[in-house]
């Protein structure tokens, strides 16, 4: 029988470890298709690691609406234009050690800030949804942060909106065709009904000064 | 047995190498976005953390919106980027700098 | 029977009256409409004077001292229009009205064909009405409004040909040289209501024993004694007008103005302001020996160094200007051994006298049409008679020959300095002394060139370019007369012999009262240990023995000798003269150049104050306070946002990593400072 | 009526300013008969303060008083005392001076440039007259704007820089007084200017406070070394709107002074009295001399206002001196009466100096001395008035110049006989450098053709010009009437700074 503890604690360190790996894969592909992909891969064992925290739902969200969607963009936009690869990676190796000192760096004063060791006391305990995770979150958001909620849902229409408007492309000379004007066109701005007399008489005018110009 | 730390240890690397992709790949802006993605997630996993460590649903509640905004984020910055493809056939940010002072 | 405020009130408005209606209403009334108007209120104004005079005098008035408005009221402070008549002021009053009038008359025929007639006349009634508030003050607030306004006439009247570009430089010179002196008579005003906490002269003098043992804090170390410092800084402005060196400067150039000016203002009243106001103020003068021994010597100075400038002139007027210069030295010399009484018997002659000489000169220079150099004429007594005969009187009397009335007053001021035992008193007395020798020189000289010798001019005969001439004063040619010359008209020389009497007689009558018999009772105040004129008195024998005993005293033995000298040279060797000229060469530079006053302090004052001036609008007002202060302030912020905008490269990932920099230092200080801040 | 009477002088120009508006650019003669119209009602009900203030009894008088902001215990309050009173009839004088001086020399958008006379007029009015210290802020820069708007449409060539310069220099100042008033409003709970003047503070607190209203007003007065916008403004404002500027504009600086510093912070002004006493006499003699070599004739009044301006100035702040340390009440009267004399002779002075310059200005469209000279020759009548001011401006007796200039000198000469030394300076620079003027332009030949060409002063003009001669020689000849006014005033002022509120 394996303790469920060391099983979680193998899990996490499993799932970690191809988290990073796929994360660094993201940032250090050549090919953008590939780094797309290895973030879907990251978000994926990201939310196996929520999962291991009892967030079945915000796993299961992340990996529909990330996984499913937000990355097919990604892979979308990044197959859709023709991309220069080899010109985006220019200096790569340049900023590289510049890049790892101040990772580096950063990494040790969170660590530093963290407290690693004060934070080790902290133990999973119960869980505090019981047993839906979902029933939970879903009481918290639609009483105590409805509004916020309903937001957010305007945030996600105003973002779609956006999308389409700013990638919305007027080309000019193209015919289309204008039902609303065609419905609302009137007879007689099309068609007039002139009155002449049978005969004109003929009329001696003196030329204006127009005429003397070509 | 999982502690903490580890979820925040884990949020504070994959928030590092978000870092270190933003200093590397400069110039593809398409990676940058993914990047800040990334910069996202680390976040979000200390938010789940906290919420269950915690014992507090906020922390999840704010994941989920993270999510939400994140999302309309992304649509919007990709749309910018294939607008700016169309308009200038690149996506190096090298070469887009109209907001010079 | 005692003086009526409204007797004082026509005197003192009727030349005003006078004045404003010439002035604005010149061109409805027309020449003569002007004149009429403007002589007749003074007709008022002198008879009024003779009247007061005569009610002060014989008819037992007691003084007036009245205010007739309040000009402003603070507290215990309070100014106020009004007037103070005695017997000194009485005597002024007639002194100035009479010649005053006079000038008026004289004016007709003087200024008959210029363009400004009218306002000329307007001008001299407000002259004499500002001499009027200045004399007949009750106050030294009006005293100061009298001093001002008598400078403003005299800067109006000496610009009166305003075309002239010396002319409009000697009236600035004037009014400015005449400011630094009224700086100090303004500051001595505030003196006196400081010590004394009123501007009123009665109770000023009354309260005027408490100065004794007062002093001025100058610093914290340096006290000064109050009287002193009054004194000094009043008699700085009676410096300032009545010219006394070195503030002397301004009076030779104010002989640019025309001729019955120089007559009333620059040698009979406005000039002697300054004596009458040392006179007035003599209880304050009495408290301070130091101030009075400075009057002296500045006096003294004056009498022999401006006289000697004199000899050197070589234009009528000015020669008559360095001579009023010296006169006044004499009468502040009389001020600073505390004879003031002398000093204003002194003004008076000299009022006379001098005015007669002016406007001598002023009728000399009609018959030159306008040429105003000596060197020019010469022989003219017999062309205007009238004109020589009473420039002789006048000369006379300044050379004080006993029995003419200079001779009372210039004598007992010579030995009213003589018997001085006043610091400096040595000094004085040579300088009077010697004076005497150097006045009775450029007054011989002077009428030599005029009327006697030689015709220095020819006359050649051209009609057609005369009515030009009489326009453009003095541009015509040298030496050259376009018709002879010939006595005035009757209101040019019945002036000159209203004031010939005088200058004869007036010294005889009134040296008795006036000097000895304290007839200006307590106008004048003389403190017992100084009062010279005293000692004078118990030698005094009458008039008559006065006169006589003079033709045996030194100053006349001086005068003898400098007729002698003079008679020689110009008379008999006119080419002595240039003789001594060359061997005297650097004394006749420093006469010729006055000293290098006018130089020294045109570069010194006029040039230096704009160079100040320019260093400061374009050194501290344009560079530091607008280039550095105001403009730097705009600059640096420019500045500043440039190096800003510099920051905002447009590059994304700049801005990410100042982002991430940002991030870094945060969390690094709050690494190493967050426990220290967390345990506060 | 009489109840609302300091309101009706406020908003009677305002509410003028409205139909003057509306008369439009095509009907410029209804608006100026319109504004003249307005000046002289405002003027007129101005001359009812007269009877209605008691003189001798002083004080603040006519007042009213509305809550205006009620959550911050703001007023609508109004009040006059004789200082006040003679402040606004200068004012309202020369709103129909100035009105008449414009009548034809605006062409140009004739409507607007009325219009914004009478609001400035009544927005000026407005500060001499208002109790709450907000609401005198509110004033004070509401002011700004009409003369922003005067200078910097119908300005000179430099306009924009005069303006700019203007605007951000004296806002600059008045940020500094928001930000002291707001403390004070924090220690006292109100704005009503009499409850600040009672208020307590300490030493620390009142030198903040003090320098915080003296940078405003000082800026605004203006004193030496924060003066330099006011010669910009000046040489680039029209006509009209340099008279208002020197006649009643620069006053709200020292009547601030009076209102603000005097009673609520007396013990740091009487500590740092030297400071602006020595500030005013570099005024009186610096400025002196850089007035003496001005090449502008609008430059050389300008630095000569701020001379003139120092006396006042100085007249305020020796009496500090003189009754804090001296103990010399009287003294201290006279000198602050000799500051209020001042400032309202300054009004006529520098007011009919504009406007001479001005009348110059309009027949040869230059200010530059040397362009000019023989005036006298081809404008008598100009000559006489231009003398007048110009003596005026150098303090001769008989013109109001004199009398304030006279009192201050006499009560500094109390206080430290070094102080009326330096002020007596001006007896002689001041003479040097506007004599000078008058010698250069008005005497000597004629060298400019175009002078010859100049015609003397219209019906108009003299009017303009006569009207500003005669309060002159008025308040010359004599000033009791004027100081009467002011005296229980001043009295209380005085007594007001003797009292120690640490």
């Amino acid at each position: 029988m394996i303790d469920p503890n060391l099983f979680q604690l193998v899990c996490f360190y499993a799932f970690a470890a191809v988290t990073v790996a796929a994360a660094l894969a993201v940032i250090s592909l050549r090919n953008s298709v590939h780094a797309a992909l290895a973030l879907v891969l990251t978000f994926f064992s990201a939310a196996c690691i929520w999962m291991l925290a009892e967030a079945e739902f915000l796993a299961i969200a992340l990996i529909v609406v990330y996984v499913g969607a937000v990355m097919v963009l990604f892979l979308f936009v990044v197959m859709m234009l023709d991309i220069d690869q080899e010109k985006l990676r220019e200096g790569f190796v340049k900023f590289l050690p510049v890049g790892v000192v101040v990772a580096v760096v950063m990494l040790v004063e969170m660590l530093a800030l963290i407290g690693v060791r004060v934070m080790h006391a902290q133990t999973m305990g119960p869980n505090p949804a019981g047993d839906s995770n979902t029933a939970w979150l879903g009481k918290a958001l639609y009483t105590q942060y409805l509004l916020p909620f309903e937001v957010a849902a305007l945030i996600l229409t105003v973002g779609v909106i956006a999308a389409v408007a700013l990638t919305l492309r007027h080309r000019t000379g193209v015919k289309r065709q204008q039902a609303s004007e065609q419905v609302a066109i009137n007879p007689r701005d099309r068609v007039r009904v002139v009155k002449m007399a049978a005969e004109r008489p003929v009329e001696v005018r003196p030329a204006p000064a127009e005429e003397v110009q070509p | 047995m999982i502690t903490l730390s580890h979820f925040i240890v884990l949020g504070a690397i994959l928030f590092c190498i978000a870092v270190a992709g933003l200093f590397i790949n400069r110039k593809n802006v398409i990676v940058l976005l993914m990047a800040i993605e990334l910069m996202l997630l680390a976040v979000n996993i200390n938010f789940v953390a906290f919420s269950r460590f915690g014992h507090d649903v906020a922390g999840q509640v704010f994941v989920f919106f993270i999510l939400t905004v994140a999302a309309a984020e992304s649509a919007i910055g990709l749309a910018i980027v294939v607008l700016l493809f169309r308009n200038r056939s690149t996506v190096n940010v090298a070469e887009i700098d109209s907001m010079k002072g | 029977m005692p003086l009526s405020t409204s007797i004082l009130l026509t005197i003192a408005l009727a030349p005003l009256v006078g004045c404003l209606l010439a002035g604005f209403l010149g061109k409805q009334i027309g020449r003569a409409g002007a004149h009429s108007v403007t002589i007749l209120g003074l007709l008022v104004s002198c008879a009024l004077s003779f009247y007061v005079l005569y009610q002060l005098v014989w008819g037992g008035a007691p003084n007036y001292d009245q205010n007739i408005y309040t000009w402003f009221e603070i507290g215990k402070f309070n100014a106020s229009v009004g007037f103070m008549v005695d017997r000194l002021t009485a005597m002024m009053m007639v002194v100035v009205t009479f010649v005053s009038l006079l000038v008026h008359v004289y004016t007709i025929g003087y200024m008959h064909d210029d363009p400004g007639y009218t306002r000329f006349f307007s001008y001299i009634s407000l002259f004499t009405f500002s001499m009027l508030m200045l004399v007949m003050a009750n106050n030294f607030m009006q005293l100061f409004f009298g001093w001002e306004a008598v400078g403003l006439v005299s800067y109006l009247l000496i610009g009166f040909w305003y075309k002239r570009p010396t002319a409009i430089f000697a009236n600035l010179k004037a009014f400015l040289v005449n400011r630094v002196g009224d700086f100090g008579f303004l500051l001595g005003i505030a003196a006196v209501l400081y010590f004394l906490g009123t501007l009123d002269y009665a109770s000023a003098f009354a309260a005027a024993p408490s100065l004794v043992g007062k002093t001025l804090a100058i610093t914290q170390a340096t006290q000064w004694d109050a009287a002193t410092v009054i004194c000094i800084l009043l008699f700085v402005g009676a410096m300032g007008k009545s010219a006394q060196v070195p503030l002397h400067v301004w009076l030779p150039d104010s002989m640019e103005g025309p001729t019955p000016i120089s007559a009333l203002i620059h040698a009979a009243t406005m000039v002697t302001a300054g004596i009458f106001m040392v006179a007035r103020m003599s209880p304050l003068f009495e408290l301070s020996q130091g101030a009075l021994s400075f009057v002296m010597v500045i006096g003294a100075t004056g009498a022999l160094f401006t006289g000697l400038i004199g000899i050197v002139q070589n234009d009528i007027k000015r020669v008559i200007a360095y001579s009023t210069l010296s006169q006044l030295g004499y009468m502040t010399v009389a001020l600073g051994v505390s004879a003031y009484a002398g000093a204003v018997f002194h003004l008076m002659t000299h009022a006379f006298f001098k005015a007669l000489l002016f406007l001598g000169a002023g009728s000399v220079i009609i018959a030159m049409h306008h040429e105003q150099d000596m060197r020019y004429m010469g022989g003219l007594r017999k062309y205007m008679p009238v004109t020589w005969i009473t420039m002789w009187i006048g000369s006379l009397a300044l050379v004080a020959i006993p029995f003419t009335s200079g001779f009372y007053s210039k004598d007992a001021i010579i030995e009213a300095v003589g018997e001085s035992h006043r610091w400096g008193a040595g000094y004085a007395y040579f300088c009077v002394l010697a004076g005497a020798f150097v006045t009775a020189t450029y007054t011989f000289r002077q009428m030599y060139l005029t009327f006697h010798g030689k015709e220095r001019f020819t006359v050649v005969h051209n009609h057609g370019h005369h009515a030009e001439h009489i326009d453009d004063h003095g541009h015509h040619e040298q030496g050259i007369m376009h018709e002879t010359p010939k006595e005035s008209p009757w209101v040019v020389t019945l002036p000159l012999v209203l004031l010939a009497i005088p200058s004869l007689l007036v010294g005889f009558f009134t040296v008795q009262p006036m000097l000895f018999d304290g007839w200006f009772g307590p106008a004048i105040h003389v403190d017992e240990a100084n009062n010279v004129l005293g000692e004078m008195a118990h030698g005094f024998q009458g008039a008559a023995a006065m006169a006589l005993h003079g033709f045996w005293s030194l100053p006349f033995g001086l005068v003898v000798l400098a007729f002698a000298i003079t008679t020689w040279i110009y008379l008999f060797n006119p080419t002595v003269a240039d003789k001594i000229k060359n061997a005297l060469n650097p004394l006749y530079q420093a006469l010729n150049h006055k000293y290098w006053f006018d130089a020294v302090y045109y570069v010194l004052f006029a040039r230096g104050s704009v160079a100040l001036g320019r260093l400061f609008w374009r050194g501290s007002e344009a560079a530091v306070i607008d280039g550095v202060m105001v403009d730097g302030t705009t600059a640096m912020t420019r500045r500043v946002a440039a190096g800003m905008r510099r920051l905002q490269t447009g590059y994304l990932y700049q801005y990410a990593f100042a982002m991430i920099l940002g991030l870094i230092l945060l969390l690094g200080g709050y690494w190493l400072f967050g426990p220290a801040l967390a345990a506060q | 009526m009489f109840n609302h009477l300091l309101s009706l002088l406020i908003w009677l120009p305002i509410a003028g300013a409205v139909p003057v508006l509306m008369a439009g650019s095509a009907r410029p003669n209804l608006a100026r008969w319109l504004a003249l119209l307005f000046m002289v009602l405002t003027f007129v009900a101005s001359l009812f303060l007269l009877p209605q203030y008691d003189a001798a009894r002083g004080g603040m008088q006519l007042a009213e008083s509305h809550l205006w902001i009620a959550s911050l215990n703001v007023h609508y309050g109004l009040a006059a005392d004789g200082i006040s009173i003679a402040l606004i009839l200068l004012t309202t004088i020369v709103g129909i001076l100035v009105v008449v001086g414009a009548w034809e020399v605006i062409q140009n958008k004739t409507h607007q440039y009325m219009a914004a006379m009478l609001a400035l007029e009544g927005l000026m009015i407005g500060v001499f007259c208002a109790t709450d210290a907000l609401l005198f802020y509110v004033f004070f820069e509401a002011m700004l704007i009409p003369m922003f708007i005067l200078i910097g449409v119908w300005g000179g060539p430099r306009r924009v820089y005069a303006t700019l310069k203007f605007f951000i220099y004296t806002f600059l100042g008045s940020i500094f007084m928001l930000i002291a008033l707001l403390y004070l409003y924090h220690k006292a709970g109100t704005f009503d200017l009499r409850t600040l003047a009672a208020l307590p503070l300490t030493f620390t607190e009142q030198a903040w406070v003090f320098f915080a209203f003296l940078l405003a007003f000082a800026i605004k007065v203006p004193m030496v070394p924060v003066h330099t916008w006011l010669p910009d403004a000046h040489v680039e404002a029209p006509t009209g709107g340099s008279v208002v500027l020197a006649a009643v504009m620069l006053k709200v600086g020292t009547y601030g002074m009076l209102r603000f510093i005097l009673p609520i912070v007396p013990d740091a002004g009487t500590h740092f009295t030297w400071l602006v006493v020595v500030l005013s006499l570099i005024a009186i003699v610096y400025i002196g001399y850089v007035a003496l070599v001005q090449e502008d004739m609008k430059k050389l009044v300008a630095y000569s206002s701020i001379a003139h301006m120092g006396f006042v100035t100085l007249g305020i702040f020796i009496a500090f001196l003189l009754t804090r340390q001296l103990g010399n009440v009287d003294a201290a009267r006279l000198g602050m009466q000799g500051a209020m004399v001042q400032m309202i002779s300054h009004g006529f002075v520098s007011g009919a100096m504009f406007t001479c310059i001005g009348v110059m200005y309009d027949r040869l469209h230059t200010r530059l001395i040397k362009d000019y000279g023989g005036l006298i020759n081809v404008m008598p009548w100009f000559g006489f008035f231009y003398v007048l001011f110009a003596m005026a401006n150098c303090g001769l007796p008989g013109t109001s110049g004199f009398v304030g200039e006279f009192m201050v000198i006499l009560a500094s000469f109390s206080a430290n006989p070094w102080i009326a030394l330096f002020a007596a300076f001006t007896l002689i620079i001041g003479a040097g450098y506007t004599l000078w003027l008058v010698k250069r332009v008005l005497w000597g030949e004629i060298h400019n053709p175009h002078v010859a060409e100049m015609k003397d002063i219209s019906g108009r003009e003299t009017f303009v010009l006569g009207a500003f001669a005669a309060l002159v020689l008025a308040l010359g000849i004599w000033p009791e009437p004027l100081v009467h006014l002011m005296d229980s005033s001043v009295t209380q002022l005085v007594q007001q700074l003797a009292i120690h509120k640490i």
